[in-house]
């Protein structure tokens, strides 16, 4: 490593601590630190030793500068960002709201919360979700690729596993009559419920997880 | 059953659409003030609905996706998936999980997700004409926050 | 809420919050209305700084309060517009009513 | 001029469905990675627009406004805005800044903000049938960021 190379890398945590700053403003951190980066090199070669100024009392305005550009140059911080920032946040209240409450809020709440729109906590959920559905999964996070490139699939492997009777084999007992009882018997969430002494919500509850697991299993 | 809002929405059957079918109804299912978990169950529903379209009844060319999303008085939630493809023939063997006709691609589990995720699901197709999948489920309502 | 109201000295500031279209509005409009016909401000200052959105429906909003202001005798003053809407604040031409102060300007 | 996407939505000219009608629209620009300020012009020029059906086109009944939005190839999207109330007389002096029909809490300004946030507007109408607006706005393709 040269002495720049060297001297540089000494000081990122310069960097770290000017980004710091500039959190949760839209831009993701990665380019907050690029930027940042970009200061830094920039204040290294312009520094002047001579002017008997220490070098972090230099280098900062300078790094800050490189940030605050990346808000400035446009309103050009992508929706696509600012989205899934805002969805990392939507989840945080939500978790914190049920944790004091005891209740899951609702979009309004979260929205009064956040201060921001219900309509923009919804279209965050959506930035944010991972998609459920498999063919989803390929476009979510791109911006919106017009081919769907078929993921090769492990053929062998997927045929073995989609040996019905593996699949729900490998399930724990309670879980193996849940996914019987109801979609194998057809019975109702509520007769599921008696026969297996849980609650509806619980069969309920239960019953989603167990399917989105095999779900999993199935599509490695 | 009183219709208190209705909206109708068609789209290609391009797999880039499905984010944007999950959007599109968790936006109009907003004036009941759901909660994350309640839009996010629909809109799983939706995915599964609308990723059958694309992949199975439109599975050869591209085609035409039919939504309506309805608020029924008392604050239920109906939604139709229509498509104009290949149709289904046989829906009692079609709706069993695990039942699959893409093996090595799919699981076979999206009717019984949209089966657990819903109050309510209802399937109607006919070989060459297309399907019809109607959804059901009701938003709690909760005390009236104070707007 | 969609718009919160406080007052002191004889002043109204209504904070708006969240999105101003004609939809929401309407409500905003007749809280803002009953508050300064109950008080009569010698200032109404609408605070802008909470919103996320407007639509031509906001100037209407805010042209519907200097003409009531005016019928009551106060001034309105509109606070703290974000960079994003100033734009469309620009475009109204209220800057000329005077009423476009850069009080507490805050960037968003 | 290649369409590369397209939806269409019609919903009740209900004031609750403004945000919905905006929400449609940005869920389906979003595909062609917008930054906020570029969503933000889109999403206000078409609250314009519904709003007018809403207050002008169907002022005195319920009626259906419908939605065409199109992605065509290079990056410009085209929207249409569409009601059949009463239609617009003079479509010249409609367009005008500050001219209104209905004073008091109206501005008479969103044709204006429609012009000034798009990068075209053409208005057709007749009366007694009813109105389309078509707006267009090209999103600057940036160099792809390397997510
Ligand atoms: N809209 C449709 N048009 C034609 N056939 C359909 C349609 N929806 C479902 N099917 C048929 O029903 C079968 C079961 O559908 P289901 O969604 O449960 O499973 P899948 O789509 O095969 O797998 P997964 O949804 O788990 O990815 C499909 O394999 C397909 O044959
Ligand atoms: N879809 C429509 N159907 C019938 N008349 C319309 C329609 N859109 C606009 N108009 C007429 O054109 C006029 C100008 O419209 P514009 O949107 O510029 O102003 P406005 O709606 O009156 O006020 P603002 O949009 O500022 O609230 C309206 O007052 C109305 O008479
Ligand atoms: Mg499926
Ligand atoms: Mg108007």
């Amino acid at each position: 490593m040269s002495n720049r190379d060297e001297f540089i890398n000494d000081n990122l945590g310069l960097v770290h601590a000017c980004c710091k700053r500039f959190t949760g403003r839209g831009i993701e951190y990665d380019d907050l630190y690029g930027a940042g980066c970009l200061g830094l090199v920039k204040a290294y070669d312009n520094f002047d030793k001579s002017r008997g100024l220490m070098f972090s009392t230099y280098a900062v305005p300078v790094i800050l500068g490189e940030i605050r550009r990346l808000f400035r140059d446009g309103g050009a911080v992508k929706v696509s960002r600012n989205l899934k920032e805002l969805s990392l946040k939507t989840n945080r209240a939500n978790s914190a709201f049920i944790a004091e409450h005891g209740r899951e809020p609702t979009i309004s709440e979260l929205s009064e919360i956040l201060g921001v729109s219900p309509s923009d906590v919804s279209e965050a959920l959506c930035a944010g979700q991972l998609p459920l559905s498999l063919t989803a999964s390929d476009d979510e996070n791109e911006n919106g690729a017009q081919l769907d490139i078929p993921v090769d699939a492990p053929e062998e492997k997927l045929s073995e596993l989609l040996s019905l009777k593996q699949v729900v084999g490998e399930l724990p007992p309670n879980d193996r009559s849940l996914i019987v009882l109801r979609f194998f018997k057809s019975h109702t969430q509520m007769e599921t419920a008696k026969e297996l002494g849980m609650t509806q919500v619980q069969v309920s509850r239960r019953e989603k997880k167990i399917l989105l697991e095999l779900r999993e299993k199935l599509t490695v | 059953m009183k219709i208190i809002n209705e909206t109708n929405i068609s789209f290609m059957s391009k797999s880039n659409n499905e984010s944007f079918a999950r959007s599109v109804v968790s936006a109009f299912v907003l004036q009941l003030d759901p909660t994350i978990t309640e839009l996010a169950d629909i809109k799983t529903a939706v995915s599964e609905a609308v990723t059958n379209c694309i992949v199975h009844a439109y599975k050869y060319e591209m085609g035409t996706i039919y939504i309506t999303v309805r608020i029924i008085e008392g604050g239920k939630i109906q939604i139709k998936i229509r498509d104009k493809g290949c149709g289904i023939e046989n829906i009692h063997e079609a709706m069993e999980p695990l039942f699959t006709t893409m093996g090595g691609e799919r699981a076979g589990l999206g009717f019984a997700v949209m089966q657990s995720f819903m109050d309510k699901i209802r399937v109607n197709s006919k070989v060459g004409k297309g399907t019809t999948i109607t959804m059901e489920k009701s938003i709690i309502r909760r005390a009236k926050n104070n707007e | 809420m969609s718009v919160k109201i406080s007052h002191e000295n004889g002043k109204i500031t209504a904070k708006l919050m969240g999105e101003i279209d004609h939809h929401t509005a309407k409500a905003m409009r007749e809280e803002i209305d009953s508050e300064a016909e109950k008080i009569k401000p010698a200032v109404l200052y609408l605070d802008f700084s909470e919103v996320q959105f407007m639509d031509s429906s906001g100037i209407g909003l805010v042209m519907g309060r200097f003409r009531q202001m005016e019928l009551l005798g106060g001034k309105l003053r509109v606070i703290n517009v974000p960079e994003h809407l100033e734009r469309i604040m620009a475009l109204s031409g209220l800057g000329a009513l005077g009423v476009l102060t850069n009080e507490g300007k805050v960037k968003k």
